[in-house]
């Protein structure tokens, strides 16, 4: 139980700091909007062939957000050594992981749902009917993608080059989420509108696997 | 060291021996002619690497688990022999493609899932050079090496099932289904061999990494004084 | 025997790969002995 | 300052080493302070001081060797934990004062977290400042709220790493008063120090480092001044 609790008053103070400044939420959210800009003079976004392309264009932009945002993610916590005042005080280590993810994946869902109307305009994508299945969907990927990329931030935050690196070790990490929540996206925003539930257990497979890990390995990550 | 040696010229006789069976013992495939008998050595080497990196992931476990540096130094060797295995397949594969489907690469799951791979343990080797103190680059690498490897199965998975909407070109069914009962000896040779080679691959790197450390540790003192 | 340069092409193109990777692991070590000669060297005289 | 919660406890090192690659930081470090002791470890940048002080806070896991706390519960709680004053702050610039000490008391489970943050705060005098983020605060103010962290939970033990650094004299003089009363309620303390001064009065003991090892452990007075003067130069 103390590990709910603790998780609860670390979450508290992660989303009091970014609601604080909104720093990680707005850099990341046009972020998401240029690439999205960018995008449509890549394609052309008018055509049939756009409308299956930008479900994975939206997840890729999201994938590379995401390793922007994670980059302070540990880092912010070296600057006055908080992580191990974090861990002398916390029962469970596992607890600073649940809550960084918790945030992250909030602030991830945040700033997709604010980029949602955007994209659907540029892309002359109706999306509103189909909302609830596809928050699920940004909920299930936005998850998978947190728990990887706080674990890996953990790790990049203690090496040279992090910025580089960061982006190098989580994406390849990450390609069953872009190949699954890509494909689940297009299917549902397709013209004959499928839900893929295959897909949707999948992502959340995913997710219960990287939590398992982190659960299991998340303490040495922390070691010093 | 007379040990390494005699591993290395068994290694090199098997693999010549796989080769003379692939070509001259195994029949000639129907469909593919003489095309098929890169088969043997392809996916031979994608077995083989699979296998170096099967160790590797049992290495970082040991490390995170003992904290001795042996399983950082086995970690390291099998990667980088995994990695040059998969290299191997990722060169062989688009040689067999081209004649066979007239174009070099294809999004086929196999293949892809093996590019992927390739990626990850390349960052996992990156990762290595940018962590100047041992302990906490093998610690942490070998963490990434877990999480790289429990991904691999998933990565085969998504590809497989999303990626592949119509069926991929059938080259072969894997051993068992159909294959020639020849093939499958010849086959089965051919990754024996494979094996074996990449066991006197990382026998060597292995030696190296241990002397690198024990370098490492005397440059250390020495700069220390 | 049509396609036969691409099957030479492959077990070629694999062993040389093979082949380089053993090399650069005999010149690392060779580069290694190199570095522990000099140390040794270094060593007393620093001590 | 702190009334003791949890019986005292003493430190003991038994055979510690810490090595980072081929380095020793610490080469066998083997000795006990006993409860309510007041231990200050001297020796130059580099002899192994913060490392020493950050094994004993269990925030380094020695390579080889025993940490125990004798006089602690069998099972150690979490609050049991000693306090810890780094190098560093150890709170979060972008919290206020009392954010922060909310913060470490509610996570060790400190029983009223907000009446115990208030209590610090004005022990430490930074009651007026409690609403402001800490990223403003002076040098002098954030090894204050840093001091008021490492006491949150009213640890029996203290490790206070150069704890004068960015104090002014009248800081100092508090810190002293301050440490004098928590040494006197039983708490054990241990910390690295510069040179003499009014805070260097209270220990009762000293220890000496160089290379990773103790070269010197005296609980006489003239030697103690010998250490403090010339062994931390």
């Amino acid at each position: 139980m103390s590990l709910l609790s603790n998780t609860a008053i670390l979450l508290d103070k992660e989303l009091r700091t970014e609601f604080r400044s909104r720093e990680l939420l707005t850099t990341t959210a046009v972020f998401i909007l240029i690439v999205l800009v960018l995008f449509s003079f890549a394609i052309n976004p008018g055509t049939e062939e756009a409308r299956q392309f930008a479900p994975g264009l939206l997840w890729l932009a999201i994938l590379f957000a995401s390793s922007l945002m994670f980059q302070s993610c540990f880092l912010r916590e070296q600057t006055n050594d908080t992580l191990s005042s974090l861990r002398l005080a916390v029962s469970d280590p596992f607890a600073i992981f649940l809550a960084k993810l918790i945030a992250n994946t909030l602030f991830l869902l945040l700033t997709e749902l604010m980029m949602l109307p955007f994209f659907a305009i540029f892309y002359n994508i109706p999306l509103w009917s189909k909302l609830p299945v596809l928050i699920l969907v940004l909920f299930v990927g936005s998850l998978g993608i947190s728990i990887a990329g706080t674990a890996i931030s953990a790790i990049s935050a203690q090496a040279r080059m992090r910025e580089l690196l960061l982006p190098l070790l989580l994406l390849p990490l990450l390609t069953p989420v872009l190949v699954v929540s890509s494909l689940v996206t297009a299917s549902l925003l397709d013209r004959e509108p499928i839900v893929q539930w295959k897909g949707i257990g999948f992502l959340a497979v995913f997710d219960l696997i990287f939590l398992t890990a982190l659960w299991l390995f998340g303490e040495y990550l922390l070691e010093e | 060291m007379g040990k390494r040696i005699v591993l290395g010229a068994v290694a090199i006789l098997l693999v010549i021996a796989a080769a003379y069976a692939s070509f001259y013992v195994a029949p000639e495939e129907r469909t593919m002619g003489v095309l098929q008998r890169i088969f043997y050595f392809h996916v031979a080497s994608a077995w083989a690497g699979m296998d170096a990196f099967l160790l590797c992931f049992i290495a970082n476990l040991l490390y995170v688990w003992k904290r001795d540096q042996k399983y950082d130094w086995l970690g390291v060797s099998s990667a980088e022999v995994g990695l040059v295995l998969t290299t191997v397949v990722l060169i062989t594969g688009p040689i067999w493609a081209k004649p066979a489907w007239g174009i070099y690469w294809t999004w086929d799951a196999r293949l892809t899932s093996t590019f992927v791979l390739w990626l990850l343990y390349v960052s996992y080797l990156l990762l290595r050079t940018l962590i100047e103190e041992p302990e906490r680059r093998a610690l942490l690498s070998a963490l990434f090496g877990i999480f790289a490897f429990i991904d691999v199965p998933l990565v085969f998975f998504s590809i497989r099932w999303w990626r592949t909407q119509h069926p991929a070109p059938v080259i072969m069914g894997g051993p068992g289904s159909g294959l020639d009962p020849t093939m499958n000896k010849v086959f089965l040779f051919s990754v024996l061999a494979m094996h074996v080679l990449a066991a006197f691959l990382i026998v060597e790197r292995y030696m190296l990494e241990k002397m690198r450390s024990e370098v490492d540790t005397l440059r250390r003192e020495a700069e220390a004084q | 025997m049509k396609n036969l340069n691409s099957v030479f092409e492959a077990y070629l193109i694999g062993w040389g790969v093979f082949f380089l990777f053993y090399v650069s692991i005999a010149k690392r070590t060779s580069d290694l002995r190199a570095e522990v000669e000099r140390l040794k060297n270094a060593l007393p005289r620093g001590k | 300052m702190t009334a003791l919660r949890i019986p005292p406890t003493g430190l003991r090192f038994e055979n510690i080493d810490k090595r980072y690659g081929g380095l020793f930081a610490l080469r066998r470090i083997s000795f006990e302070i006993a409860p309510g002791e007041c231990v200050v470890l001297a020796g130059r940048n580099g002899s192994g001081k913060t490392t020493l002080l950050r094994v004993a806070a269990q925030i380094v896991k020695p390579t080889a060797g025993k940490l125990s706390f004798p006089g602690a519960d069998a099972a150690l709680p979490a609050n049991g934990r000693p306090g810890y004053v780094a190098h560093t702050t150890m709170v979060y610039d972008e919290l206020t004062a009392e954010e922060n000490l909310l913060l470490f008391g509610k996570l060790q489970n400190v029983e009223n977290p907000a009446a115990r943050a208030e209590e610090l705060l004005r022990e430490v005098g930074l009651m007026e400042r409690r609403d402001s983020l800490v990223r403003t605060f002076s040098r002098g103010m954030r090894q204050r709220i840093a001091i008021a962290r490492a006491l949150i939970h009213r640890p029996s033990v203290l490790l206070f790493d150069e704890p004068a650094t960015g104090l002014d004299p009248p800081g100092i003089t508090w810190l002293a008063n301050s440490l004098r009363e928590v040494n006197r309620a039983g708490c054990t303390v241990v910390m690295s120090l510069h040179g003499e001064s009014e805070i260097s009065a209270l220990a009762t003991r000293a220890v000496q480092l160089d290379a990773g090892r103790v070269i010197a452990d005296t609980q006489s007075g003239a030697s103690l001044h010998s250490i403090l003067t010339f062994g931390s130069a």
